[in-house]
């Protein structure tokens, strides 16, 4: 299938989804009891105050004008305005998305490099100690609760050791790099401000560790399953036998092939990863969106819950629709098969 | 090609001797290989038939010693390639042997080439391995070697995915494949068992040519009676591990003497009229893994006589001492009207 | 072929020997379920009881885990806890699976536009941030462990819905199906005689590993403060409960995280050894 | 049409569509039967050969009504107006469902419609298994737990539990061993000697065709080339592809005597038919006039019309010229 | 360790608004507060006021027009005069926009008088007045920002625009927001360049920071925590006394606490020094009624509240509930509130009556709250302003029934004649007599239990001086005042 076929059915599907979760989000976030109005005004408010608050954000109208009215804004790229912050949404969640974005593919690149040797070198050697070693580790980084994890990591890296800073992006004192990506370490390197780079990069270890913990779990044990299967195909049998060396047809080989079917799994890692970050960012005072959202639910600030929904939602569809493209790129069969 | 040919044995680029070869298993082990003797001599095609899961893969895999070390055992025997002992090498000198001394040529053309990498680059990946030549160099090689497959167009093969190309063109790949290097050996495992009769015939008629032309000889493994008498010098019958019958293949076409030879050559249909019943043989292949000590085939076997509690070897016939049967029966039947 | 068919029973222990992390699997959840079951005999201490006078106690003999910020000792709490976590991993995983196979495999057999609406359905659903979505349900429903869990399942249902589909998908095109509808089969009969039965392996297997996954994903909403409600014990509440100790009464959240993670591996493990059992390539020819 | 005629098959077409743009448009097409006049009748057996991909397969589907022809029809002559047919498929371990025990495997099909008790069911189960030369007591096994053999056994006992006319037999041995190949034809024969059954046998070993049917159909590229009496058209072959096919089949006699050019050119796929005579890129005897025409199956010996052929030019007998009977065979 | 010229202190989380007519949530004073200046303020650590852009002020004898003279010279951060115009912008706007700020203020009128001279017409006395001019709310407001891109209100919700000591100059979202010197501060010029306020959501992670020099101030640390802290190098705690006050709601309009003998029951099984002791680590002091100690109006000679379990089941007894469940509601606003209610729930399992514990979010709370559905719940309460008026008018005003202050739906006329009479004179001592008259009333009512008034403590490194707290502004620091060595 061609490029912009790919892309247009995906951008079909997009409208599609980004309509059906602002359903899903609305009637869930509206369904938590209590009034946004009232936690404006303030424990102490009157009646009439908490009426007149009600009716400048537009809660008192019936819930589908106001589905309506989030739709319309929607479609213009107005997520609405935050009731806890009264700033756009869109403002807000960009100010932590960059941030959020950032942890979540340095995680990825990190559980990546890591996991997928892992996985190789379990396959490779299966039901051997590496493998049993491999195994054992993954399983722990899908066992363990992340924010535990992020716990120990500070404890023993900044409390004991102060190696690493305790959170953050930054050392106070050191500049931030001037927009562009909003990734601090792309960012920094752009500017050419090596000392905001290498700071940026400590900042990122514990956390990015913590992250990538999870999902180099999920990574090894992906690659571990496609290699195996990999390996007892006919073509490696050819390979071997026309006496290729081990390695080589271990990684020119059967990893390419182990790492097509794994290319879906790590999109939605990714994605996964997103969702993740929120109990991580807690810990690691990651200035990210999982804060903002655990606040705004308890606050019922329906419009930045929404707009985060929205925004991720969006950001997996497209990251969908990258896997997509990777497959293009990957897999010549695909432009066969369709 | 026959043992008797004394001064000959250094030219057997294939011997295997007295091999067993066990899988373990839950409770036990699979006796795949239950003393096999083979022997390919240059520039010649044997034949090697036999039901399946009678061993002929194990028996060539074992010669490319391609089945993981830790899976199998050899519990007797050797495997000798041109004078090597191939069971003794190490995985370094294997590896260098591989492809370039001895081929092997798989069934399936739809999956044993990889997928996702240009035929051309799976192609000079080989070359470039056994041979210290520039990648240019073997590029044109390659094309050349393709030229050599009857193939049109080698330019357009050359940059093609495997999934692109039909099953006959993609067995020719691995026929270009398997003589990138000239082996002296070419172990072909039923390489047409998958394809259509036209298409078989081309390619064995290909694969002998390229045979010829080298020099090489081919093991061709196969279970279709018809294309080793039409392909065979020799041929090679296997039953349960075991080489029941070996001799030129128009002997043991037109006489065959072990039983299992003759109950399967009188179930094709090709050699009944139509219509009528087929020969069969009764009861079951015996399990690999409780394999009873006596002969392998006596359980099926019309003619069992008490006799044949023992395990047979395989020996040449007084009458026609290039053709081999591991049968006390007919050994003995043999005996007495050569008397 | 497998020998010995008749000791089937005897055939997986024998896989399931063969295979030590697998074993190591088994014998955690053992020890855990048992030790969750047994709570009522094995607890030193009530686990409810509060102590204002004994609160944070380091671990000693009369407090194996030490004791928490109301002086109830948790060791009793940890192996009480361990019914609500067990019991939410179990409920949810098999709920989840339960239903998502039904509307999965419906989907895959129905096709034409039940199958698209369905599908695009879960589509929508595995790409609300699921967090989320657990939380905003969590808080909606109001926070109790069973709404937790409703929610949590809830959340899985739509990955058993894609693994039931695509298995119902492969298993509609193979030959033994064709061939019942040679004889005129009905949707329902090859759903119930064919589909169900052979999707539900890697199902099992699946639910096997979303276990562990679930009493993470119980213990994450514990953590946020949507799940158990005090006093009774649950793990994830526990270590939230526990995390500002941290770093000075270390026990508090320590013991409960390492349950959770004990469990879960025993969880993933045994997942892991049951997939490598099920799946055809690995068994003995 | 003879009198004991039981179906017949007029101007079958199937397409596929292959590709579809993301609007739903087809934007490619397999033709994989391209207009297959046959007639099937009782108690005789019809062969089928052709290479892999003309279509057999679809063929077979069309036969059992699991595919609806995007054109033509089929007629069923069986009076009672539904047809009794069943179908054994090549591969008899997909075709068994791994998780049912063999009884319930063999009696699925009389399940299916109905009415009788668990214990009937396993009765009937058991008598199958015998005439098919099961043993009563394997009944509880599951399908792995037997060999090939047994197994094609297991899916022919399935075939004839609903008493069928007509059995379709796609390529019944062709994953089997020889020897077990000639346990299951001679199964084949005896049944249908016993139960006067038809059977459409598809097959690419010519050799087990001409063992076992009296008629023979060969199949190119979705059509029927060349249709009569399999004695007849396997010895004198009327169409240049029946030619090639027979000289392509090693024969047991020879020693080491094949012959023969080995570049052929690449066969035609579906996706885009030749236009005019499909055999024309192969064929030896083309010549520049009518012969890259379309041709239609043509009657051969105007007296008995039971030799049919689809060629310009007449290989076997080039001076009988049929009468050309545009419509194939009514 | 952080720079000498840069005070960092730690925070929970980012404000939510700087708009001082908007904000009412303490967490976003620490910015605001030291951003605007007042007409009166807070004396340093001390409820009572003095003049700050003020210099001098008049009531008039009917307690309805108030005249404020300002300071001459005193100029916004952008360099412009604070004058009168600004004064009746900023009281105008507050009145505007009607939010919570605006609660506590009457309706009134404001006119400039002279360009620093302002004058304000009351509708109804109002004796607290003074006292509201110096919350955040009533911070004065630079008006160029009606000029300001996107409104004045979108500007101030992230930006300050005061006269204060300090003027917010970055903020960066869930990571830091830096003050730096007003250049045009007409006051004494603060010790520090710059105060960074620290993002730090997790509490051990503040005490880590703290204690390896990262951070200068820290509060609001658990008080286990501050215990295991006290000692380490480098830090000290001041503890300092607090108007924020922890007590149990109990419904005395619906369901079994609606029954007097049952609420006593309630009142006399409660723990009180075991919840000081165990749960606040005796951070803290018990309450002997609605008025704190510390806020004048005080009575010294009420007995502190006593567990009496034996009164209680005779209490219970009377009340003859049944076997019904009582249902506590808190949230995860305040770490102290789960042990709270787990202690009320064993307390009272002692005399077997059952209680089920909700604990919420809180926004599902105040919810519930507001509709009455709870039979006890835990809240704190500090004031808004220096004046009992706080509690006693807000917690027990029959009018004020549900969230806007009179939590357990109290009511009785006596005691709101009273309270209302003692917001409308002026005299300090007339309304001292008749709010501890009516504190007498409350308290043999069982309206609420009373259970501590938190003390403080701020953890500093060594190294920071002049630190000041003020119980009228937590959250809010006196950075103004503060240097390092
Ligand atoms: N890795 C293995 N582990 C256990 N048993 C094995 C293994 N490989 C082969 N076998 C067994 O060895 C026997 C011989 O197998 P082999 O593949 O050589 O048969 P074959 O003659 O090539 O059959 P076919 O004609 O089907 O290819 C079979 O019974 C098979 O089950
Ligand atoms: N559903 C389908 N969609 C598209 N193409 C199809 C479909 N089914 C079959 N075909 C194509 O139709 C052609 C004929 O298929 P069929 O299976 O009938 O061949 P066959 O003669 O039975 O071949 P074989 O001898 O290999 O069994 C093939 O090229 C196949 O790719
Ligand atoms: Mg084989
Ligand atoms: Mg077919």
């Amino acid at each position: 299938m061609p490029v912009f076929q790919i892309i247009a059915k995906r951008l079909v599907g997009l409208v599609f989804v980004v309509l059906g979760v602002s359903v899903i989000t609305f009637i869930v976030s509206h369904l938590i009891p209590g009034d946004p109005a009232r936690l404006i005004a303030g424990d102490r408010a009157s009646e009439a105050m908490v009426d007149a608050i009600r009716e400048k954000l537009g809660l008192n109208l019936p819930l589908y004008e106001q589905y309506w009215l989030y739709l319309k804004g929607l479609l213009q790229g107005d997520l609405g305005t935050s009731i806890r912050t009264g700033r756009p949404v869109l403002q807000d969640l960009l100010a932590f998305f960059p941030a959020t974005m950032e942890l979540a593919v340095v995680s990825l690149i990190l559980a990546i490099l890591i996991g997928v040797p892992l996985g190789v070198l379990s396959a490779v050697y299966k039901n051997k100690w590496i493998d049993q070693i491999t195994r054992t580790v993954s399983v722990m980084g899908i066992s363990m609760p992340a924010f535990w994890l992020g716990m120990g990591l500070i404890i023993i890296f900044y409390g004991n050791l102060s190696w690493f800073p305790a959170g953050g992006r930054l050392s106070q004192g050191v500049p931030v790099p001037p927009f562009v990506t909003g990734f601090y370490l792309v960012d920094s390197l752009l500017a050419g401000e090596m000392r905001t780079f290498y700071n940026a990069l400590w900042h990122l270890v514990l956390p990015a560790l913590t992250l990538s913990f999870v999902h180099l779990g999920v990574v090894s044990r992906q690659i571990r399953s496609s290699m195996l299967e990999q390996l007892s195909e006919d073509y490696i049998r050819t390979a071997k036998a026309y006496g290729l060396p081990k390695w080589q047809v271990i990684l020119r080989h059967a990893l390419p092939n182990a790492l097509i079917p794994s290319v879906t799994v790590l999109g939605l890692a990714l994605g996964d990863l997103l969702y993740g970050a929120v109990l991580t960012e807690t810990v690691f005072s990651w200035p990210g969106m999982g804060l903002y959202v655990v606040n705004s639910i308890q606050a019922l600030d329906f419009p930045a819950v929404m707009g985060f929904a929205v925004l991720v939602s969006f950001v997996y569809v497209l990251l969908n629709l990258l896997v997509d493209l990777l497959y293009l790129l990957i897999d010549p069969r695909i432009k066969e098969v369709g | 090609m026959q043992d008797n040919q004394a001064g000959q044995v250094n030219e057997w680029v294939l011997s295997v001797e007295d091999l067993r070869v066990e899988f373990p298993i839950y409770k036990g082990a699979v006796k795949a290989l239950n003393g096999v003797n083979l022997r390919v001599a240059a520039g010649e095609i044997v034949g090697l038939v036999g039901e399946s899961g009678s061993g002929k893969s194990v028996c060539a895999m074992m010669g490319m010693r391609l089945i993981p070390s830790d899976s199998y055992r050899v519990t007797s025997g050797s495997i000798h390639q041109s004078g090597r002992d191939v069971l003794k090498l190490s995985e370094k000198q294997m590896r260098d042997i591989r492809g370039s001394e001895v081929s092997m040529i798989f069934q399936e053309p739809m999956t044993a080439l990889n997928p996702v990498m240009k035929v051309g680059k799976q192609i000079i990946n080989v070359i470039l391995q056994h041979q210290s030549i520039s990648r240019a160099k073997a590029k044109e090689k390659t094309l050349a070697l393709l030229r050599d497959m009857y193939i049109a167009d080698p330019e357009r093969v050359f940059d093609s995915y495997p999934f692109e190309l039909s099953g006959g063109m993609r067995q020719r790949i691995m026929i270009a494949l398997a003589f990138s290097c000239e082996p002296k050996l070419l172990i072909a495992d039923e390489p047409t068992t998958a394809l259509d009769v036209t298409v078989q015939k081309q390619v064995l008629l290909l694969l002998r040519e390229r045979a010829r032309k080298t020099g090489a000889a081919i093991l061709l493994i196969t279970h279709d009676m018809a294309v080793v008498s039409q392909f065979c010098e020799r041929v090679y019958v296997m039953y349960a591990g075991a080489v029941v019958e070996d001799g030129f293949t128009r002997d043991v076409m037109k006489q065959p003497r072990h039983p299992y030879t003759q109950g399967l050559l009188a179930g094709l249909p090709e050699n009944v009229k139509p219509g009528t019943p087929l020969k069969t043989i009764g009861g079951q292949v015996p399990d690999l893994a409780q394999l009873p000590v006596c002969c392998s085939f006596m359980n099926r076997c019309e003619r069992k006589a008490d006799i044949c509690s023992k395990v047979p070897d395989l020996l040449p016939l007084t009458s026609d001492p290039s053709h081999k049967v591991a049968c006390w029966i007919v050994q003995q039947e043999d005996e007495r009207n050569a008397r | 072929m497998v020998a010995g068919l008749k000791h089937r029973g005897s055939y997986f222990w024998y896989q399931l020997r063969r295979s030590p992390m697998t074993m190591v699997g088994l014998g955690i959840i053992i020890f855990m379920c048992l030790a969750a079951l047994l709570a009522p005999v094995l607890a030193p201490y009530n686990p409810d009881v509060i102590n204002l006078r004994a609160r944070l106690q380091p671990p000693s003999m009369a407090h194996w885990f030490g004791t928490d910020e109301v002086g109830r000792d948790i060791f009793s709490r940890v192996l009480y806890g361990g019914q609500q976590s067990i019991g939410v991993g179990l409920f949810v995983a098999f709920v989840a699976s339960f239903i998502g196979t039904i509307i999965g495999c419906f989907s895959g057999i129905f096709g034409k536009w039940v199958d698209t609406t369905i599908m695009r359905i879960m589509d929508v659903m595995l790409s609300v941030p699921s967090l989320v979505l657990t939380m905003a349900l969590a808080a909606a429903l109001g926070p109790s462990l069973f709404n937790a869990m409703l929610a949590i399942t809830l959340v899985r249902v739509p990955y058993y819905v894609r693994l039931a589909r695509g298995q119902t998908l492969g298993i509609r095109e193979m030959v033994y199906v064709k061939a019942a509808q040679t004889f005129g089969a009905s949707r329902h009969h090859i759903v119930q005689w064919h589909v169900i039965r052979n999707a539900l392996p890697p199902i099992i297997v699946q639910t096997t590993l979303d276990i562990g996954n679930a009493i993470l994903m119980a213990a994450a909403l514990g953590f946020i403060g949507l799940g158990a409600q005090q006093p009774t014990a649950e793990w994830g509440a526990m270590v939230s409960a526990g995390r500002n100790f941290l770093i000075d009464q270390w026990w508090y959240s320590t013991f409960p995280g390492l349950a959770i993670l004990i469990t879960a591996i025993g969880f993933n493990l045994l997942g892991d050894g049951v997939r490598d059992m099920l799946d055809p390539k690995q068994k003995v020819k | 049409m003879p009198d004991n005629c039981l179906v017949s098959l007029n101007d079958i077409q199937v397409h596929f569509p292959v590709k579809k743009n993301w609007l739903g448009h087809v934007k490619s097409t397999a033709h994989v039967l391209n207009g297959i006049n046959l007639q099937a009748n009782a108690g005789e057996t019809l062969g089928i050969v052709g290479e892999s991909g003309c279509g057999k397969s679809t063929l077979a589907q069309v036969l059992m009504g699991l595919l609806p022809p995007t054109r033509g029809t089929v007629t069923w002559h069986t009076g009672s107006g539904k047809p009794n047919i069943q179908i054994v498929f090549q591969d008899p371990q997909s075709s068994l469902d791994p998780r049912l025990p063999v009884w319930k495997v063999i009696t699925e099909p009389i399940h299916i419609q109905g009415g009788h008790s668990r214990a009937q069911l396993r009765q009937i189960a058991a008598d199958l298994a015998v005439q098919v030369g099961l043993r009563e007591e394997y009944m509880d096994r599951y399908p792995h737990e037997f060999s090939g053999g047994q197994r094609q056994r297991i899916a022919i006992a399935r075939a004839l539990a609903p008493n069928p006319d007509i059995i379709v037999l796609d390529e019944p041995t062709s994953a089997l061993d020889i020897s077990v190949q000639a346990q299951i034809l001679n199964l084949l024969n005896d049944l249908q000697k016993a139960r006067n059954l038809s059977y459409i046998l598809i097959s690419h070993n010519v050799s087990v065709i001409k063992h076992m049917s009296k008629r023979i159909a060969v199949m190119y590229l979705g059509q029927i080339v060349e249709l009569g009496p399999t004695s007849e058209v396997l010895q004198k072959p009327a169409h240049p592809y029946t030619e090639l096919l027979l000289d392509a089949v090693p024969d047991m006699a020879g020693s080491q005597t094949m012959t023969g050019s080995i570049d052929l050119p690449e066969l035609p796929g579906n996706r885009h038919l030749p236009s005019g005579c499909f055999f024309y890129d192969r064929c030896h005897y083309r010549d520049e006039e009518g012969c890259h025409l379309a041709q239609p199956l043509r009657c051969l010996g105007a007296e008995q019309a039971i030799r049919w052929v689809r060629c310009y030019k007449n290989i076997y007998e080039n001076s009988i010229r049929a009468e050309s009977t545009e419509s194939g065979i009514q | 360790a952080t720079p000498k010229d840069t005070l960092v202190i730690a925070k929970s989380a980012d404000p939510q608004t700087l708009d001082p007519a908007v904000t009412i949530d303490n967490n976003d004073w620490t910015v605001t507060y030291p951003s605007y200046q007042h007409l009166v303020k807070y004396k340093k650590g001390s409820t009572e006021v003095e003049g700050d852009l003020a210099e001098s002020w008049t009531a008039s004898d009917d307690n309805l027009t108030w005249t404020f003279k300002l300071k001459p010279g005193q100029k916004f951060a952008d360099g412009s005069d604070v004058n009168a115009d600004a004064v009746k912008y900023t009281f105008d706007r507050l009145l505007r926009i009607k939010q919570g700020p605006s609660e506590p203020f009457p309706a009134m009128q404001t006119s400039v008088k002279d360009p620093l001279t302002v004058e304000f017409k009351l509708e109804t006395p109002f004796a607290p007045f003074l006292y509201i001019l110096a919350n955040n709310g009533a911070g004065i407001i630079n008006p160029a920002v009606e000029k300001a891109e996107g409104g004045a209100d979108n500007f101030l919700a992230g930006n300050t625009a005061g006269s204060g000591p300090y003027q917010m100059t970055k903020w960066e979202k869930g990571q830091a927001i830096q003050l730096e010197r007003n250049p045009h501060y007409g006051g004494e010029k603060p010790a520090l360049d710059k105060v960074l306020l620290k993002i730090i959501p997790d509490a051990s992670a503040q005490r880590l920071q703290l204690q390896n020099g990262d951070l200068d101030i820290v509060a609001k640390l658990p008080v286990d925590q501050i215990e295991s802290l006290k000692g380490k190098p480098g830090v000290h705690f001041e503890k300092v006394p607090s108007l924020l006050v922890t007590y149990l709601y109990l419904n005395n309009k619906t369901g079994p606490m609606a029954n007097l003998d049952a609420r006593k029951g309630v009142v006399q099984a409660i723990d009180y020094e075991g919840i000081v002791e165990g749960v606040l680590n005796n951070q803290g002091k018990q309450l002997k009624g609605p008025i704190p100690d510390g806020m004048w109006a005080y009575d010294d000679s009420n007995p502190d509240f006593k567990q009496d379990l034996d009164a209680a089941k005779a209490s219970f007894a009377k009340a003859n509930l049944g076997k019904q469940d009582l249902i506590l509601l808190y949230s995860n606003r305040d770490a102290n509130w789960e042990p709270i209610a787990l202690t009320t729930q064993a307390n009272l399992a002692a005399l077997g009556v059952n209680v089920k514990l909700e604990k919420l979010a809180n926004a599902t709370m105040r919810d519930r709250l507001g509709k009455g559905e709870f039979d006890i719940a835990i809240g704190n309460w500090s004031p808004d302003f220096a004046d009992p008026y706080m509690f006693m008018n807000y917690w027990f005003d029959s009018e004020k029934g549900g969230l806007p202050g009179n939590r357990s739906f109290y009511s009785n006329p006596e005691v709101d004649k009273l309270i209302r009479k003692a917001a409308e004179i002026s005299d300090q001592e007339e309304r001292t007599k008749l709010y501890q008259q009516a504190q007498k009333m409350v308290l043999d009512d069982f309206a609420y239990a009373y259970l501590f008034q938190k003390s403080e403590e701020i953890g500093l490194r060594d190294n920071v001086k002049g630190f000041a707290y003020n119980p009228m502004l937590d959250d809010v620091y006196n950075v103004q005042d503060i240097n390092k060595e």
